[in-house]
């Protein structure tokens, strides 16, 4: 089974709950997860069936039993798969909502015209009752039935209020659930949905894709980045490169340059790669380390590395802290490459530092013709960065862009944007690294007035 | 060529470069030994460039003139591509593009369809991203151009190495459907365990077609069948979303959602400091000095014609020439100021393009899993 | 009443006041001597307000504490009229509501009709602009409840007086369209030459209901024939908007044009300056003061066991006390700041609400000249 | 006839031509108008037709020998009124485009799949031949008729493309012109098409609609203006108060600080009001005599009024000198008054000087209550702005606003936002003007943690 395809043992997936709201679970083999009010299930039954699946939890008498005993522990329900392409419900929702002459029904009024106050006070069932139901249900769709049935005012509404009125409920009381691949995306959706929104720096799924192409970010570069966002700018980086793919054949490497004494990527606990894999392919370094990195000669001052001869007469103990203190010596050697010898294929950055003072430093070693491309939540901080940049030759036509997604409601007959969204998504700055030519004759250059391209100034217009 | 696929170092002769002239002029270029890239202020000589690194930037002195022009040779990405391309063809922009492969998690595993192939831009990017790109061109000359660029970029090939992993077929999807097979149109090899047919598997679709509706009904025989599928139309008008989503319910797609993108670029601009205070001491100034006149022409009236009409009755006329110059110019006032003029204050700010792109598409998403059985 | 049609000075007994509490809590209240305006943190009375000028703070010690509470007693505006109604009434919003009565021209000479009055929201903006509002609602509670209101807000009446202009009516204009005669439910006053029937003669026309296109044959009855007439469609859905276009198109309206409007709201925040030297400095300050206790635990070792594992293998823990507490924190570790705290630098920066109003309806306009003959 | 319905003559309208540019013109009776390439016409042809009427013009055989004659001069053509909603040709192009099944009509291709290049070789008449058809022209729709039949491939072409064509070729042939009231939002479009950007500081309609209601503009107000827009701002503010009637009963006024020596409000000769009513209405003050005006002692030091014996007894010229000085002197006082006494109903300013400066004092004379708003081509200015005012108890709530308006294609069957707008608008910071209350015991109330309302920072959340 392909962990890319499949819901596999040992994954971490994200759950998609009928409340809207997102879950990332680990699937412990032979373990059970809960989801509240909507009812628990064991890891083994939704094994082997594809990503994406969706579930729903039933409870059979036996089920029940359980329930009476352990009153206080949700009790393990089975569970089927739904095909939602053929949710009968489902489809009659749509086609009542695209027939228009469901509008003119006898049972729904035209308009809320004699509807005064819809509230709770019309709906006769109590939560008692309903409770009752929900322990004896069988499906959610049949506690909505019953609540239907005796909601005094429901044929009092329009079909749209109807509808409304029948998919809060189902949200509240259906017991199903969608396992979803825990991409990038989802991770940061579920992070904002959680209200980490100062986290993950309020970036949204649109910006990272933008920054992710602009980059051109691919398989096989070796990229410098800071990450303010604990990890998800990485595990977006990550996830393009590789796909979650394991095994995978390309060489690509992301350097992480921290401001922290110890790097932040505690967000990579939730993707699926394993230690060794990130180990591999992302690189932790410390500013201080970067920016002002030992000398090999110091290095080589606090440790030198043993003849075979040497190392093969050494005692277990004094063996072990030997190759203890190598491995640390050759990852000392590596670090000072990655600062002061790699010539990097792009430089992406998602941090609170400020700019204008950081990016110049860090493109150092950014190769000509590659991208930066700096995320903020603000456009003020990106603002005083490309007045930074314009006035150095080795930045190419520095950009503030911005993208916006804007999700619609996608009921036939009733299209429209959603009525609200999030507000914000932050803003790139994108230019490519350069090369200035050497002023061929330094005075006469300077007095350029009419280049083809004005250096100093280059505008988006 | 291995422009789009491999980070290059240096310039070699038979790149294919793109020359940054400025933001709205990038051309493709070829590099071949002896030539000049000519513009309309002199040329460059493809020797200044070969043999440098990439994003250097290369200085002629201009046509006739003691000055200097500069251009910069890049290396192509997708992007910069997109936008090297003339602006009348259909394209789909970044902000678009990286949406959608975001969006339907267009990683190393994705196996891409792309109906139409149009310009050819977006395939770029898929090719980039994905495993596997096959992309469809229903018309004849387009389908030709785009086969010749995939071949010249270096992308058209089987994925048996990074990025040349593109096959473009010449097809109506709507009317013949996403199957390939030998004696079709198309780049596609095949090999001893496709002989006959190519094994497509695709798990992303995007149809960029005006009909997307008479398409979906043929992708079944190209799908994924053991994986959730995704699913991108990408549609001008909203009746064509309207057909669409009932063609989605109708063939079985799931999770529909509908969105536009909508990308703005911002200049960094700045603006000039101008106090309250600087405003009021230069109205004093013009105030003293228009005084003074009127002192000045009040004694030249006094002394050359009587004293009973016409003055101090605040109808001066400012057009005279008053005695002295008004010196206090705290904006710079009688010549035009450069923005950024360190002589003076200046405020960052920015300004979106004077023409954004309100609309490109709206981009319905959905998505399927065939099989629904569970495997052992 | 007069408080939405002339300005006021002071605040008087029986004004009708809003009480702005917070950006989201504005409470309209009528001035009574001797009453309170309550909240969590105390009452307010009306005696501390009356005779004050509008737009007084007004302070007072909070309960149980030896702190201050403060309000703010604002004259009604349209616009803050709107912000104090409870948000779960569907609400023409102020980007929507401008845009209307400036593209519309919509003053001292517009004729308008609005149907439905919903909140009465939108009525308030009309009557302050318009030489006369006629304002239909269905619903025969919410047409009670508006008529009250524009009783109580002193804008109902025959436009005799400024902003006294608004004549409501209880109708399904859909069905029963918009002319107003004898025995109708209506707060029109019949007078001397309109005994019959209201002469409306509208030239300005806002639809706010669910089938636009049902009540768009019934205008000719009341719209001014001898000019110009302008009218807008207010929907939600994209269906409503063609729907409405077919109406318009039969019944002989033209220059159509729909346009969304989109208004948002920016915070104005400071982000703390902070620059990389101060992080390469911090950084280095962590650093020596682990070597200090780096070497200081090596001296203790040195003295207590015996030398040969264990030390300066780079494993040293760091949550080991060190010897000094770190003494370089320029961006304030280890408390929270305060946004603008003064001994920090900060850098002024905007933040869009986080959730924005993302769509409202959209708006079709169109406008009609009944009569095309010439005058003489 | 009333010059708000009617077209009368003596009046400042604004045409639409059929390039979808506009033009202001005078009606100067008798005089005819010349629209370029569009034709010419009398106009005393249009009088008394209702504002908002669209015309064409045409040229009878009479017409056609005037133009052999007067070669250089645009003949004066007849018009006739045209009814829009009747226009065939509009309305078969729409009912083209809503029938679907025309897509897939024999004569249009159901794509350009067999079209390559649509450029001019494919129209087969010649630029001579086209002006030709012109000159013998009885209206566009012929012309463009000849040349549908004469383009080789018209057929090959979608019905989408084939409508775009025809639309093009309609607005370049077509005679047509519409009359419209010249209102402030018809000037304010007029000067952004011809590229006066920077001179209405790239507003919006939609921005000083919002503008207009958020300052609470009424007939009755008195207000303080700002108008760095040659008197765009203060046209908006008329329109709002008076709409054009210059007999009105309304006594509202705009008192307008200008920062140079002279105000420029050069705009408001396109308005339709006379110098009178502007004088009435419209008091201009300049910075420095609003925030250091002479004292009434200064004043009456230059000038005495005299008894009405006196200037009885002056003679001719000596008695219109002091009757201009006495003017002079009244106005003087009345800038006084302006500058010093006057509660002002509202503030609303639209100028490139520094704002934090500004406003605070301008504020001064704000009454307790009333709006103050502010306009600024960036968002960046008022950022700045926002935060002083947030720090002056004076201040209500400052907020800062953006609204857009996006047009979209109403050809039923292709609804879709337009492609492209224009980008910029501006944006609005706006607030209230409130009196702070002294505080009881200042060191206490200064300690205040908890007040209902953080005083200072008054943010939008």
């Amino acid at each position: 089974m392909d962990p890319l395809k499949h819901i596999v043992a040992g994954q971490h997936v994200i759950l998609k709950l009928p409340s809207n709201n997102s879950k990332i679970v680990e699937l412990k083999p032979d373990g059970s997860i809960s989801l509240g009010k909507f009812g628990s299930f064991n890891v083994n039954d939704i094994l082997g069936y594809a990503l994406g699946t969706t579930f729903e939890i039933y409870y059979n008498e036996e089920n029940q039993e359980t329930n009476q005993t352990n009153k206080n522990k949700n009790p393990v329900g089975q569970v089927r798969v739904i095909d939602n392409s053929k949710d009968t419900s489902a489809n009659e929702e749509s086609r009542a909502t695209s027939e228009e002459n469901d509008l003119n029904s006898m049972d729904s009024s035209l308009s809320n015209k004699n509807l005064i106050n819809v509230g709770n006070e019309i709906q006769k069932m109590t939560m008692d009752e309903i409770e009752q139901l929900k322990k004896q249900s069988v499906s959610g769709n049949e506690i909505i039935a019953k609540m239907i049935e005796s909601h005094g005012s429901f044929h009092q509404k329009t079909s749209h209020s109807q509808e409304k009125y029948l998919k809060r409920k189902k949200q509240k009381f259906s017991k199903r659930f969608t396992v979803n691949y825990l991409s990038s995306s989802a991770l940061l959706s579920f992070l904002l949905e959680k209200g980490d929104i100062q986290r993950v720096m309020d970036m949204s799924e649109e910006s990272m894709g933008m920054l992710l192409n602009l980059a051109n970010i691919r398989s096989n570069g070796t990229y410098l980045c800071m990450d303010g966002t604990g990890g998800l700018l990485v595990y977006f980086l990550l996830e393009r490169m590789f796909g979650g793919d394991i095994k995978t054949k390309f060489t690509g490497k992301i350097v992480v340059i921290h401001e922290n004494e110890h790097p932040n990527l505690d967000l990579l606990k939730f993707s699926n790669y394993p230690e060794e894999f990130i180990r591999d392919h992302v690189k932790t370094i410390s500013i201080l380390d970067y920016f002002e990195p030992p000398t090999v000669e110091e290095i080589q001052q606090g440790f030198t590395p043993l003849s075979k001869e040497e190392v093969h007469e050494m005692k277990g103990n004094r063996r072990n802290a030997y190759f203890r203190r190598l491995k640390l010596y050759k990852g000392q050697l590596e670090m000072v490459d990655y600062a002061t010898k790699v010539q990097y294929d792009g430089l992406v950055v998602a941090t609170t530092l400020s700019l204008p003072s950081l990016i110049p430093r860090l493109s150092e070693h950014v190769h000509g013709s590659r991208p930066i491309v700096c995320y903020s939540q603000f456009k003020e901080t990106l603002l005083e960065l490309s007045h930074t940049l314009y006035d150095d030759l080795r930045f190419l036509a520095p950009s503030i862009v911005e993208t916006r997604c804007r999700p619609y409601q996608t009921i036939r007959g009733k299209l429209h944007p959603l009525m609200t969204m999030r507000g914000g998504g932050g803003y790139l700055l994108s230019c490519n690294r350069v090369i200035p030519a050497p002023e061929p004759e330094p005075v006469q250059a300077k007095g350029s007035e009419e280049p083809i391209e004005t250096l100093k100034k280059q505008k988006t217009e | 060529m291995t422009c789009f696929t491999e980070y290059k170092d240096l310039i070699q002769e038979g790149d294919l470069t793109l020359i940054w002239i400025s933001r709205n002029n990038i051309r493709a270029v070829v590099m071949k030994a002896g030539e000049n890239f000519n513009t309309r202020y002199g040329s460059f000589p493809h020797n200044d460039m070969i043999g440098k690194p990439y994003g250097s930037q290369i200085a002629i002195r201009t046509k006739g003139s003691n000055k200097f022009a500069f251009i910069h040779v890049l290396q192509p990405t997708p992007e910069l591509w997109t936008l090297s391309l003339p602006h009348r063809t259909q394209i789909v922009y970044t902000p678009d593009s990286s949406y959608i492969i975001e969006r339907m998690n267009c990683g190393p595993n994705a196996r891409v369809i792309e109906a139409g192939t149009g310009s050819g831009s977006f395939s770029h990017a898929f090719a980039r991203s994905a495993q596997k790109l096959f992309t469809y061109e229903f018309h004849q000359v387009r389908y030709e151009q785009a086969l010749e660029e995939f071949k010249d970029h270096g992308i058209l090939g089987d994925a048996s190495k990074y990025g040349e992993n593109v096959t473009i077929t010449h097809r109506d999807v709507c009317e013949n459907g996403f199957r390939i097979k030998q004696n079709d149109t198309t780049s596609f090899e095949f090999g001893e365990d496709e002989e006959i047919e190519a094994k497509i598997n695709a798990n992303v679709i995007f149809l960029d077609l005006p009909a997307p509706w008479d398409a979906i009904p043929n992708l079944n025989d190209v799908i994924a069948s053991d994986e959730k599928v995704g699913l991108c139309c990408f549609s001008p008008c909203i009746e064509q979303v309207d057909k669409t989503l009932e063609a989605l319910e109708k063939y079985g797609w799931t999770d529909v959602e509908m969105v536009e993108v909508q990308g703005k670029q911002y200049e960094s601009r700045r603006q000039m400091v101008r106090t309250l205070d600087d405003a009021l001491n230069r109205l004093k100034d013009i105030k003293s000095h228009k005084l003074e006149g009127v002192e000045r022409r009040k004694r030249l009236l006094n002394e050359t014609i009587n004293e009973s009409c016409g003055i101090d009755d605040g109808s001066v006329d400012d057009k005279r020439p008053s005695t002295g110059k008004t010196k206090f110019n705290p904006f710079g006032k009688g010549f035009r100021v450069k923005e950024g003029d360190k002589e003076f204050k200046w405020k960052d700010v920015t300004k979106v393009e004077s023409e954004i792109k309100s609309h490109t598409s709206y981009l319905t998403f959905a998505s399927k899993i065939v099989k629904k059985d569970r495997l052992a």
